[in-house]
């Protein structure tokens, strides 16, 4: 038998998940797990999972878990980890929970400097009810509340989540990154590594959000989609660090 | 050598992995699972260089390497 | 008149559309019809089925509790509502993808391989045409071309150039209920 | 006109008819069209769509659009209104009119996004804080389902109160031929908007309108409530809805509303088959509940049924309603899976029985 | 040992020496120094105090805390409970233990800072959506209030379940010689929170602990609420409590709980001074409520006085107890008008005489 | 008798407020009135009132009014302003309010432009239920539920609204003033009118923050709590204008 | 033994706190306590009260319905408490701001110019103390020490050089009450 | 000749207009009103320049200026 260069990371369990095809869901709870499987701390890891497509993530965590409100999860990561000080605590949140519903959690966590590390799979559009528009919905965009293309005047503007905690003075690490090919998802690796190491070492509040895809909601293919995030998403939202203190 | 599996419970038939390969050689397999979803595998894995790109893509971790 | 029919697949294969097309088509013909959906989270995969009724008095309950006609998509479907099936009702069952095999002598069978014949049309995602023409072709509960107009009803403007296509599989569907 | 439509859709064409100028809400299923459809049928119609940034912000926004008079809706499905019962008491101790659509899904907490009827303690009893009603439909079917929107509008404004519309999954999700109301005028009963709402500036005399419910003086506070009770008195007194079939000698009574009464229809009908007199009382309004038509309705029968999809909700009122003056049995399905008429019918045999 | 503390105060140390290691709320009158408290109290006994951004956000944060095994509570008062609906339904549904205290004021919507026991419908019939119940106690002195919002910990713990404590602003504000009760431990009946609670990674098993209230399937979801419903039948097996006075021989019985119960009790004096009889059934716990005691305590009255600061929520489970066998009679004061003994004492004479 | 050249505002009723002495609420109001009148747009005005001191405030408003729940006054004046699109809202909020529990309210209605102006008192403190902290409470400040002063370890660090509210594209004019003395008081005044003229002019929408005192709370002098305004204050939240577009 | 008193004026006067400080005069003399106080939104101005109950057996109610003596600081309290004196009662009014007469002849009044004579005292803050004084020099409820001991609990470290002032203020007032 | 009135109903007696009046002229009258509040007045009117300060810092809007 051969040497195992990559594996089915230990973070996930042995099932399928519910994600449609190409959905970065997936991908992203995998370089999360693997992640956590390098910093070695996957026995301390709890997944707090938000309201949107990742919601049945319960069933693909193979760590304590717990389910939140919508919007909730950061209130709710906030109490698991004053309960629990020395778990690793791994938030993943869509973007209509994280900046539409769940915003003032989003924003109130971040300025405590709550010791968690936030993912954030902005996606543009409300995946699991249907694709609705989102707060990040592109200016045009269509979506089943905004049929004929996103209209500012009607619908306002993408909303900026990571500009937006970088004008908080509590959170170390805010960053933007992409996963449309291998130079950004080992990137992204590198970037979530760091903000689980911050809270390893107890210095406090991460945030990484991920342009994310939703071939369904978008009516793409999966490689059109990834298409789209570096074409069209990631001039709106552009990849990057917005802080990263030590 | 490299053995490039795909996980037939798990794959979805998305493409990424097929996309990203820098060698070209995913493909679709032209079966389907019991969900409908197509499924992908490494059709040539004897030009396979184990860069580990179709793994590190794949959604739905379905792709595991092995080197041999 | 009352025709009673469940359609079930996994998310994607279309059931609760040829659902709603053959609601429509009754409602076309004059008829009372309801058309109940059930689904789970999953966009794509797990079980999306849908009843419908169709009849010239008014329609109590949507729901159908056993089936005269179960069409049925996957094999997950299949196991839900063999059992469900009114004794004397029939089956129709996409043998493309279900290897299960009727177990019942109380109802009537119908294989469709309907992924396999959508193949041969040359489009994947008339499947389920196929399947709503072989239920009609048995039930007679509409005509074919009330299909047709409920097909058009429902896809809108602009989608006008498949109909022939999808006529086709109807028609496909509906031979094989006639054998 | 009918027309084959889908639940939700049909409820918010039917709304629009009622006059709705403004919708705010926020996804969730099982009712989702409702804002899609708005979404572009409300501004075709030269109103107001706004997809708010939480259901805490949609009843919100609504009080701000009622409190100018206009008619304003959300809706939602259990887990959203929970989140609007700061706002309906709100909206109750200011006198705001507006509509509130409640599409139930099984519950506790998120449970799932199937057909329920979970939510009648939610409607009923409220949840918000102080002495407040939600006067609450709970129609059957898709075509009552959309003349009772409409009229739901009526009541908000002849009674300056928030109204409530509860149906479960299955009909916002079914569709069904309905003949919507094109158009609908206001109840000419209805007072004058002007005379509470806010314009802008002040009326020609000085005076100012206010919208409020925060009272510093106890006094007047309470002095309030004893008006607002006054008012739920004239509801309950005017507004009560129930629909009565079969129930005179009848040995069962079948107490049920939305898609469970139309399953009960069913078991109605085995009955008949099969030699059981089956009645049925299908309350049309949940609050002001129809407690003295109830019990004169099951004067005959030997026992009642109270079919809900819901663990001893409706059932609460049922036994408010009868007052220990008649063996009650209960026949209930949860979270999506549906009531069987045949068990239903089952369950009626044995009250028969036991009753004697 | 006796102390004089303001209630507020009081019932937060209370819940420290039962054990409570997270506090998370947000400011609003009437209940404040609960927070205020708490901010130094609990931190400096080792456990943390987090002033959330909103009562959403208080009882999401108590979720996470209990859904770690840990005993954690929030405090509001009826508009902020309003807003905690959705996190209770949710906390019921994934069975997590914690601790509401809810200083009630008057309502409805922003209403007055002062007492009332307007909530009742708010704490024991929910608001957020599905089929579950928060037990809640309904202590009337600051005594009880410090020793049941220590059993409501046990409770909470016992059942996995969330578990309420209302009192009225008066208990919260006012100031009492209260014993509490030190260093309080745990209930020996209580099973290991580690059988459920998360703490990260997984079992020695491989297994791992999901906290979750969301299913795909209905059926699933169906057995669950069947599961939950055991639960709360055992509660009201199990947990009811109410104090019975002189009620054997009672010409009127008064059904009151809290502040009213207080005021009651100087009406049953004023009763004994000019020789009517009268006897209090006071429930502590509203929900489960005591139906067959009051039933059985009233047995010889000639009728029955629901005296509450609420108009008629009380009523409803007088009603349903006495399933129309006595004539019943309501008082009411509102908003922070409190209700005076003298006039309680004529609504029984009154009654009395009617009754006859 | 000669002439007025001050005069009480007609925005304000006749009749004494219940706050403090040397509250700025007061203050507020009276500037936000007279540039209302100087506008000439009193017969059109709406005051939108959040809960916390100002929450009374619907006995001195001498126009329509509507007083909100707490937190949820950017989504009333939504409402009010898409059934009443010709009228011109005034909503006062302050700290707790705005930034705490009505966060969520607060970004949103900003990120989707609605046409209102929001003016802010930051007081640093919870007036109206008896000095809690706030989201903006400075570092070191006692406060009742900090009362050995807020540690940023146990409780986050000042939230900066405009700050925050200017990485929004929609906001035309996001502000922070002063009003500790004449010179202060003229420009939160010209500012204000700014506010109200975007309005005016269907632009979208404006915020203005103005620091604010609470003399009770901060158990200071009116004159101290000035002189905080400007020597404590006035460093963690700088004023000036973060963004004013046409 | 059983006193029920209300002391009453506006926010900002100290009505509650001489409230809180009778009661813990009273439990340190190991009665059984009861303070309720009653206010609005306002922190300084509108009206702001309390029950204060003191007995040596169990409290009922702490909600005094008529007061054996009402303590009156503006006002506004007069006109509310005054006709809810019980009869034989007594009450304590501020002439310093109270310019109301006395409208009862079933209870005893007692005129206390408490701003006033503060301000000869040196201190504006005191006017309350001096009433708490003239309620405790006529009622004898507790023992001056025992009001000096509880305003010393009350006001807690670091405050305890205003303690000779107020014990000042105090007995001010009970030399009214003995007149 | 300005005349600064101070409605004594409105005056809290914060003293912010003493603060800010370039002339030093505002000051306490000594008198309070029935909420106990403190009040205000322009103690030398003679010396006002009607420079409107102490009006536009009043949070209570209890100053009018006249001029004569
Ligand atoms: C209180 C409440 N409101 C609404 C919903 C319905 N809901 C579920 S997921 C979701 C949004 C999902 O979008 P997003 O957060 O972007 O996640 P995605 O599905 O795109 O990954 C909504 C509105 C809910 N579950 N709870
Ligand atoms: C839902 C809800 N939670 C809490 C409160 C209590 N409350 C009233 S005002 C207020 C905060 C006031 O602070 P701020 O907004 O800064 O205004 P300020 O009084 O300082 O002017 C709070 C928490 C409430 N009314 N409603
Ligand atoms: S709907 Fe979109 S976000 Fe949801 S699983 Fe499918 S692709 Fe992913
Ligand atoms: S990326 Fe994974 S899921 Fe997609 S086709 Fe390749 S192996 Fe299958
Ligand atoms: S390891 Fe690299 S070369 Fe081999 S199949 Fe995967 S992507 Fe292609
Ligand atoms: S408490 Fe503070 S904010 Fe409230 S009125 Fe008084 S000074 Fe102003
Ligand atoms: S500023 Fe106004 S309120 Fe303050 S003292 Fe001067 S006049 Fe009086
Ligand atoms: S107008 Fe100017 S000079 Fe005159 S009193 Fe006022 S501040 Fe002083
Ligand atoms: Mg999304
Ligand atoms: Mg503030």
């Amino acid at each position: 038998m051969g040497e195992m260069i990559y594996k089915r990371t230990d973070f996930l369990k042995a099932r399928p998940t519910h994600y449609c095809p190409g959905c970065t869901h997936g991908l992203e709870h995998k370089l999360v797990g693997e992640v956590l499987e390098e910093l070695g701390v996957i026995d301390r890891s709890i997944m707090v999972i938000s309201v949107g497509c990742s919601a049945p993530a319960y069933d693909y965590a193979n760590v304590d878990n717990i389910a939140c409100l919508h919007g909730r999860a950061p209130a709710t990561a906030t109490g698991v980890k004053a309960a629990l000080p020395d778990s690793i605590v791994y938030l993943h949140q869509g973007d209509g929970d994280l900046l539409s519903i769940g915003l003032d959690e989003t924003i109130s966590a971040a300025g405590r400097g709550e010791n968690i590390t936030v993912v954030f799979a902005n996606n543009n559009i409300y995946g699991m009810t249907g694709g609705q528009m989102a707060a990040t919905t592109l200016i045009g965009q269509k979506a089943t509340t905004c049929p004929a293309g996103r209209d500012p005047h009607l619908d306002g503007y993408p909303m900026k989540a990571c500009e937006m905690i970088a004008t908080l003075t509590a959170p170390k690490l805010v960053a933007r990154t992409a996963l449309y090919d291998i130079p950004h998802i080992i990137q992204t690796k590198k970037i979530l590594k760091k903000a689980f190491q911050n809270q390893i070492d107890k210095k406090g509040y991460s945030f990484v959000e991920i342009l994310s895809t939703c071939p369904t909601n978008w009516h793409m293919s999966p490689q059109a989609s990834m298409e789209h995030v570096k074409n069209e998403m990631e001039e709106v939202y552009p990849l990057g660090i917005f802080k990263d203190e030590d | 050598m490299f053995i490039v599996k795909v996980n037939p419970d798990y794959c979805k038939g998305c493409g990424l992995c097929i996309d990203l390969c820098p060698k070209h050689i995913m493909a679709m397999t032209g079966k389907i699972n019991d969900k409908g979803m197509d499924l992908a595998e490494c059709a040539k894995p004897e030009d396979c260089i184990g860069c580990k790109s179709c793994a590190m893509t794949c959604p739905d971790a379905a792709i595991t390497i092995e080197k041999q | 008149m009352l025709k009673e029919v469940i359609f079930s697949g996994f998310g994607g294969q279309g059931a609760l559309l040829i659902g709603q097309v053959l609601a429509m088509a009754g409602v076309i013909e004059d008829l009372n019809a309801t058309y109940r959906p059930t689904y789970g989270f999953e966009k794509r995969g797990g079980v999306a089925f849908c009843d419908v009724i169709l009849s010239d008095e008014e329609i109590g309950t949507p729901v159908i509790e056993n089936p005269e006609v179960a069409v049925i998509m996957d094999e997950a479907s299949f196991k839900r509502f063999e059992p469900l099936v009114k004794k004397g009702g029939a089956m129709f069952y996409n043998t493309s993808l279900i290897s299960s095999k009727p177990t019942r002598d109380d109802i009537e069978y119908f294989e469709v391989p309907c992924n396999d014949m959508a193949k041969e049309l040359g489009n994947d995602k008339v499947a389920n045409m196929i399947l709503l023409g072989a239920y009609v072709g048995y039930s007679k509960a509409v005509a074919m071309d009330s299909v047709e107009a409920g097909l058009k009803a429902k896809l809108g403007h602009g989608k006008e150039k498949t109909i022939p296509l999808n006529r086709k599989a109807l028609e496909m569907g509906a031979a094989i209920a006639a054998k | 006109m009918k027309k084959l439509m889908k639940g939700n859709e049909a409820i918010a064409e039917a709304a629009i008819q009622a006059g709705c100028k403004c919708y705010f809400g926020y996804p969730i299923t099982p009712q989702n069209e409702v804002p899609e459809y708005m979404s572009w049928r409300l501004r075709e119609m030269g109103g107001v769509f706004k997809q708010a940034e939480s259901e805490v912000a949609s009843v919100n926004m609504v009080y701000g659009a009622g409190a100018a008079g206009v008619r304003a809706m959300t809706s939602s499905s259990g887990l959203g209104i929970a989140l609007m019962q700061e706002g309906i008491t709100n909206l109750a101790s200011t006198q705001v009119p507006a509509v509130f659509l409640n599409v139930m899904r099984g519950g506790p907490g998120l449970g799932t996004i199937q057909a329920s009827q979970a939510d009648y303690n939610q409607m009923t009893r409220g949840g918000g804080n102080g002495d407040y009603y939600l006067p609450t439909y709970a129609p059957s079917t898709l075509q009552e389902a959309c003349d009772l929107i409409q009229k739901a509008f009526d009541t908000a404004f002849k009674y300056r109160t928030p109204v409530g519309v509860m149906v479960d999954a299955t009909i916002g999700n079914m569709m069904e031929s309905v003949d919507i109301k094109e158009n609908v005028q206001p109840d000419p009963s209805i007072p004058d908007v002007n005379e509470w709402c806010i314009r802008g500036g002040r009326r020609e005399d000085g005076s100012v309108h206010r919208i409020k419910g925060l009272f510093n003086v106890p006094e007047e506070c309470e002095a309030f409530n004893e008006e607002l009770a006054k008012k739920y008195d004239k509801i309950r007194e005017n507004e009560v809805m129930v629909d009565i079939k079969d129930c005179e000698g009848a040995d069962v009574v079948i107490v049920a509303y939305g898609t469970t009464a139309r399953i009960a229809k069913q078991t109605m009908k085995l009955g008949k088959e099969n030699g059981l007199k089956i009645g049925m009382v299908r309350p049309q309004t949940v609050w002001p509940f129809p407690y003295d038509e109830l019990r004169e309705a099951c004067r005959d029968a030997k026992g009642v049924l109270c079919a809900e999809m819901a663990i001893d909700q409706l059932l609460q009122d049922v036994k408010l309603a009868l007052e220990g003056t008649k063996p009650i049995a209960t026949y209930h399905r949860l979270s999506g899976v549906m009531p069987s008429a045949n068990d239903m019918y089952d369950a009626c045999v044995k009250l028969a029985k036991e009753a004697k």
